[in-house]
């Protein structure tokens, strides 16, 4: 068997060790690379130091617990910004499984910074219905959500005091995990009622929202687990997703030396070895 | 309002800060006003405090602006925040309807009776004291019969509409609609051929979505094909599914292909099998059919999410030449990096359109081509417009 | 190591699940089912309390909005399918969600994803990177155009919108790999912290 | 009249939605918050009728003894714990279902998912080819990216992360816009099939 067979015939099995040791090696013993803040994080971030203390902010859960690791540190990184700020946070979600996630983001951050519920945040749950649940809300935040999440009423909320619709909320962010999501919020809630509106997606969906953001739909977005980490850098402190980016990068080192070794010898072996049979 | 009533308005307007601040003396006001606090200078007022109905909208609805007191931002940073009051008359009591944070200059009151005139006053206050009153001149609520600002939208949609409708017409009626040659069904035939060639089965494998999503459908329709060659090649067809409809409408399909090509006997009901509704379940039990059967060629044509990469990854290392199709942005730069030929996106409607020649379908998508033509000129002509310093096609474009 | 009860049993799950690595087994099939399950019942108790309780039990029984019944009723004909007599009364509802699902979308598709994406190509400043930009937009669709054979200039063009659309499908396919190995990260994070606490 | 009513429902629910957008209008806007409400409510069942569904393919599996059906006892168990939990005590933080999420749903659902990471790397080896033009192009993009988006690529080269960022910000921004389009005018021209009554697959079949 020649070597460009047996390498073919490598169990992948072998390759499995090799990406997991890629990941925790740098995990157990950072490097400490230095990371540069995007210019769409930095925008995210601007609309947010740009609101008045005390303006109302939605913050959708729009993901699940599968691609936790990308989303909850940009979450968790918004709540505290927010709190931070002095800004209100209306929590909620369009998918099913980001209530709790949402919840004790929020949590987390409010006993930080001093917070308390129904006064500076509340979750307001999930509705099924996707876009219209955006357009429902934009006319009637009450009658869409007559309760919270846990079945509190809302109108025994001081937060919600004079809320009605839209006009009383000054930004909307987007933690999408795909539909429904930062499209629907960006066609209902920018397009129709010309809400500001600001986004944190997987890095999968990342680069099909740069139009978007290029025609000024998105305000700001951070994308992945690198947007989450630079957005943690903005807020000068380090959280799971900065931890993880020496992690990210061997393992992209990993992954591209993989793709060029393979074709490396899937060009040379091209002609007198075939690749395939 | 006319003249006599205009020069009222304006004599009661630079009355109304002398009246109120006798009210305030005589502690008649808001209890937000003790005459001997600590701060004995209120903030400056907030001036040219303008109201106007909220244009295209449903009414009940009216804008109240005004300019921010100079001692907000500036001054003595004094303000903490604006109170908005109402009123239906001048002279009469006006009545708090909102606050809003210093910094803001604007407000929204949401609770007028369309048609009725308000007055609306405007005060700054650092927490303790209140600053002079400024008043708006009257307005009141309206809703509107057409939103002005969105008839772009109205032109583009009928316009699409309009192409859309004409086309299915044209195709029902029996016209010809050329479509394109798509270079990737000359693909699936020479594919077929060179599984036959190298006494392989051929597997279809068609996304793991059900009938309902538009994408297995136009899998359907290139499964046809795909089982017209094969019938006709006499290769066995293969096709795992995901879904129990799915392998009910690809027995269909395959069973009229061979019928078609006149080999009924050769169908075989069996080859088409449901196997399990589970993502990664099913592309583990792809992959184990895979490396049983080992066939020459293997198509994926449908809507596929995270699993397509471990079945390209299999099918790769099987030596099969690969075709895929699909819709999904995020799975097709796996496609195209493991597989020889991918259709991509639209393409993949297209192909379909173009076999099964439904009117529908070939209506459709002449007009969305059509949509796209039009989108391209003026695309085309704006860039240029725009690049001459005539950005008048911007405004059209912008909705309100 | 931790000795938190429920770190252990989320410990055993994420070790059942990449059981799989090794190959399809008893363990992780197990453990897949599990997810199912449990993810049904989560929906269950959360349709139950975000969405029946708020929106059919409070309206009707203790605002007494009697409107709400006639969605309640749509909604309810959504189970006619279990009867095979009138099964087609299930289309009632799902006509009404195409429907208005449908008629709410069209303008807000047109406006965000057709002519604000128009007018976000049009721009004065003109520098080497717009030039790029607008022969993108333009050779890629032109890709995507089916009337007319790629001959002659619209071959050049769809020549170029090819090169785009490999170009954005690379970023696609980087920002992708990117994202499959976060989540792996979050779990070796798990089990590095949580579980065996050897970093923080 | 199987199908007329249907067509009809269609038809009025998406012109009074689509209408609204251009008649700000009384009663349009009025029933376009009353459609907005009542959406909600029927989305409810859909939701219900999804779960009854898995539920029911299940316990006939279990019934028959399908293959596999142990499995689904594991799979209805837990349905029941996790319901009855949710249902019982309610879903408010700090309980026992909020403990079962946190617990069990989160580390199944985020481990599924963490497998892939595996699959991408054994792929990268294994499958990932520049085969033609056009992939060697998509692998070189790729690539590009990978390293401009990680603090690694910096490090190799400081203009890199630069370079990451216009490629997205521009050809692939350019080429996205386009794709964003067509798709577009195909949701769109779908839709208005739906409205219209002449796209009539929905009905077809159960």
């Amino acid at each position: 068997m020649s070597i460009v067979e047996r390498l073919e015939k490598l169990d992948r099995r072998l390759i499995f060790v090799l990406i997991l040791l890629a990941v925790v090696i740098p995990l157990v013993r950072p490097i400490g690379f230095k990371i540069e803040v995007s210019e769409p994080v930095q925008q995210l971030y601007e609309a947010i130091e740009s609101l008045n203390p005390g303006s109302r902010v939605i913050i959708s859960c729009d993901y699940d617990p599968s691609t936790m690791p990308e989303i909850y540190p940009m979450n968790q990184a918004l709540a505290r910004h927010c709190f931070s700020r002095d800004l209100k946070i209306v929590g909620m979600g369009l998918w099913p499984q980001g209530v709790p996630l949402g919840q004790a983001s929020m949590e987390q951050a409010a006993e930080e910074y001093g917070k308390s519920y129904g006064v500076d945040y509340v979750n307001l749950g999930f509705k099924a219905g996707g876009i219209v649940v955006v357009s429902s809300v934009a006319e009637n935040i009450p009658a869409t959500y007559p309760q919270d999440y846990a079945g509190r009423p809302v109108s025994e909320l001081p937060i919600m005091d004079g809320v009605r619709n839209f006009d009383n909320i000054e930004l909307i962010i987007s933690l999408s995990a795909g539909d429904p999501g930062v499209r629907e919020w960006v066609m209902i809630g920018q397009g129709r009622y010309g809400k500001t509106v600001g986004a944190g997606v997987t890095a999968v969906s990342a680069p099909a929202f740069y139009p978007y953001l290029q025609a000024g739909q998105l305000v700001g977005m951070m994308g992945g687990m690198k947007g989450a980490a630079e957005y943690e850098i903005l807020m000068e402190g380090t959280g799971t997703a900065s931890r993880g980016m020496d992690a990210q990068s061997v393992a992209h080192g990993l992954i591209i030396f993989f793709i060029l070794f393979a074709n490396f010898f899937y060009l040379v072996g091209r002609r007198k070895m075939p690749w395939k049979r | 309002m006319d003249g006599v009533g205009r020069s009222l308005v304006r004599y009661w307007r630079s009355a109304l800060p002398l009246v109120i601040v006798l009210w305030s003396v005589s502690g008649a006001a808001s209890g937000a006003t003790t005459p001997d606090t600590v701060t004995p200078e209120p903030p400056s007022p907030p001036s040219n405090v303008a109201a106007e109905d909220r244009s295209n909208d449903a009414g009940g609805s009216v804008v109240i602006s005004w300019t921010k007191s100079a001692d907000d931002g500036g001054g003595k940073e004094s303000v903490v925040e604006y109170l908005v009051l109402r009123s239906t008359s001048l002279a009469g009591e006006f009545q708090q309807i909102g606050s809003v944070r210093s910094g803001v200059a604007q407000f929204v009151d949401q609770n007028s009776i369309d048609g009725t005139p308000y007055f609306y006053m405007v005060r700054a206050s650092d927490g303790v004291s209140l600053s002079l009153p400024e008043v708006s001149e009257a307005a009141s609520s309206s809703a509107q019969w057409f939103h002005t600002g969105r008839t772009n939208i109205l032109v583009a949609g009928a316009l699409l509409s309009f192409l859309v409708l004409l086309f299915i017409r044209k195709a029902k009626r029996g016209e010809e609609l050329y479509i394109r040659p798509i270079a990737g069904l000359e693909a699936v035939d020479e594919a077929v051929g060179r599984a036959t060639e190298m006494g392989k089965p051929i597997m279809y494998v068609p996304g793991i979505m059900d009938m309902d999503d538009i994408q297995t459908i136009a899998s359907m329709i290139i499964l046809g094909r795909v089982a017209r060659k094969a019938a006709e090649y006499e290769t066995a067809l293969l096709v795992p599914t995901s879904r129990s409809l799915v392998m009910s409408a690809a027995q269909e399909t395959v069973k009229e292909a061979y019928l078609d090509a006149g080999r009924p006997d050769a169908f075989d009901a069996d080859r088409i099998r449901y196997l399990t509704d589970d993502q990664f379940g099913y592309a583990a039990g792809v992959d184990g059919l895979m490396l049983r059967e080992v066939p020459g060629a293997i198509f994926y044509m449908g809507a596929f999410y995270a699993e397509s990469l471990i079945l390209a990854e299999t099918g790769h290392s099987t030596g099969a030449i690969q075709i895929a199709g699909t819709a999904m942005p995020s799975q097709l730069p796996f496609f195209v990096t493991a597989c020889d030929y991918t259709l991509i996106g639209e393409e993949l409607f297209a192909a379909s359109a173009y076999l099964s020649k439904e009117p529908l379908l070939l209506g459709s998508l002449k007009g969305q081509d059509w949509g796209k033509a039009i989108s391209i000129a003026i695309l085309v002509g704006g860039v240029i417009l725009v690049s001459f310093g005539m950005s008048k096609i911007v405004e059209w474009l912008t909705t309100r | 190591m931790s000795t938190n009860p429920g770190v252990w049993v989320a410990v055993i799950m994420t070790i059942g699940i990449f059981s799989f690595l090794y190959k399809d087994n008893p363990l992780y099939k197990f453990c897949e089912h599990l997810f199912v399950g449990i993810s049904l019942g989560y929906y269950v108790a959360l349709y139950w309390n975000n969405g029946v309780i708020p929106k059919l039990y409070i309206p009707l029984f203790r605002q007494h909005n009697y409107f709400y019944l006639i969605p309640g009723f749509l909604g309810i004909l959504y189970f006619s399918r279990f009867v095979r007599k009138y099964a087609y009364l299930s289309r009632w509802p799902m006509a009404f969600v195409l429907g208005a699902g449908s008629g709410l979308s069209i303008p807000a598709i047109l406006q965000a994803r057709i002519i604000a994406q128009m007018r976000g190509t049009m721009s004065d400043t003109f520098t080497v990177s717009y030039v790029v930009m607008v022969i993108g937009v333009l050779a890629t669709l032109s890709y995507f155009f089916f009337s007319r054979e790629h001959k002659g200039f619209l071959k050049i063009a769809s020549g170029i919108g090819i090169v785009y659309i490999m170009v954005g499908f690379g970023a696609t396919f980087g920002y992708t790999v990117m994202a499959r190995v976060s989540l792996l990260i979050g779990r070796a994070q798990f089990l590095l912290r949580d579980w065996l606490g050897i970093i923080d | 009249m199987k199908k007329q009513i249907p067509l009809l429902i269609t038809f009025v629910a998406g012109m009074v939605m689509l209408v609204q957008y251009f008649i700000p209008h009384r009663p349009f806007s009025e029933v376009y918050r009353l459609f907005n409400q009542w959406y909600l409510v029927v989305a409810v069942f859909a939701m219900i009728l999804g779960i009854g569904n898995l539920i029911k393919i299940h316990s006939v599996r279990l019934r028959r003894r399908g293959s596999g059906w142990q499995y689904s006892i594991v799979l209805l168990c837990s349905l029941g714990v996790m319901g009855v939990a949710g249902l019982g005590w309610g879903i408010e933080r700090g309980g026992f279902f909020d403990y079962l999420y946190w617990n069990m749903y989160y580390p199944l659902s985020s481990t599924m998912f963490a497998l892939l990471a595996f699959f991408v790397a054994s792929a990268s080896y294994r499958a990932f080819r520049a085969r033609t033009a056009e992939a060697t192009l998509l692998l070189a993009s790729a690539i590009l990216v990978m390293l401009g988006r990680v603090p690694l690529g910096n490090y190799l080269w400081d203009r890199l992360p630069l370079l990451g960022d216009w490629i997205m910000s521009y050809p692939n921004m350019a080429g996205q816009r386009a794709i964003m389009i067509g798709i577009a005018l195909g949701v769109v021209s779908t839709s208005l099939r739906i409205i219209l009554g002449i796209e009539r697959t929905y009905l077809a079949g159960r």
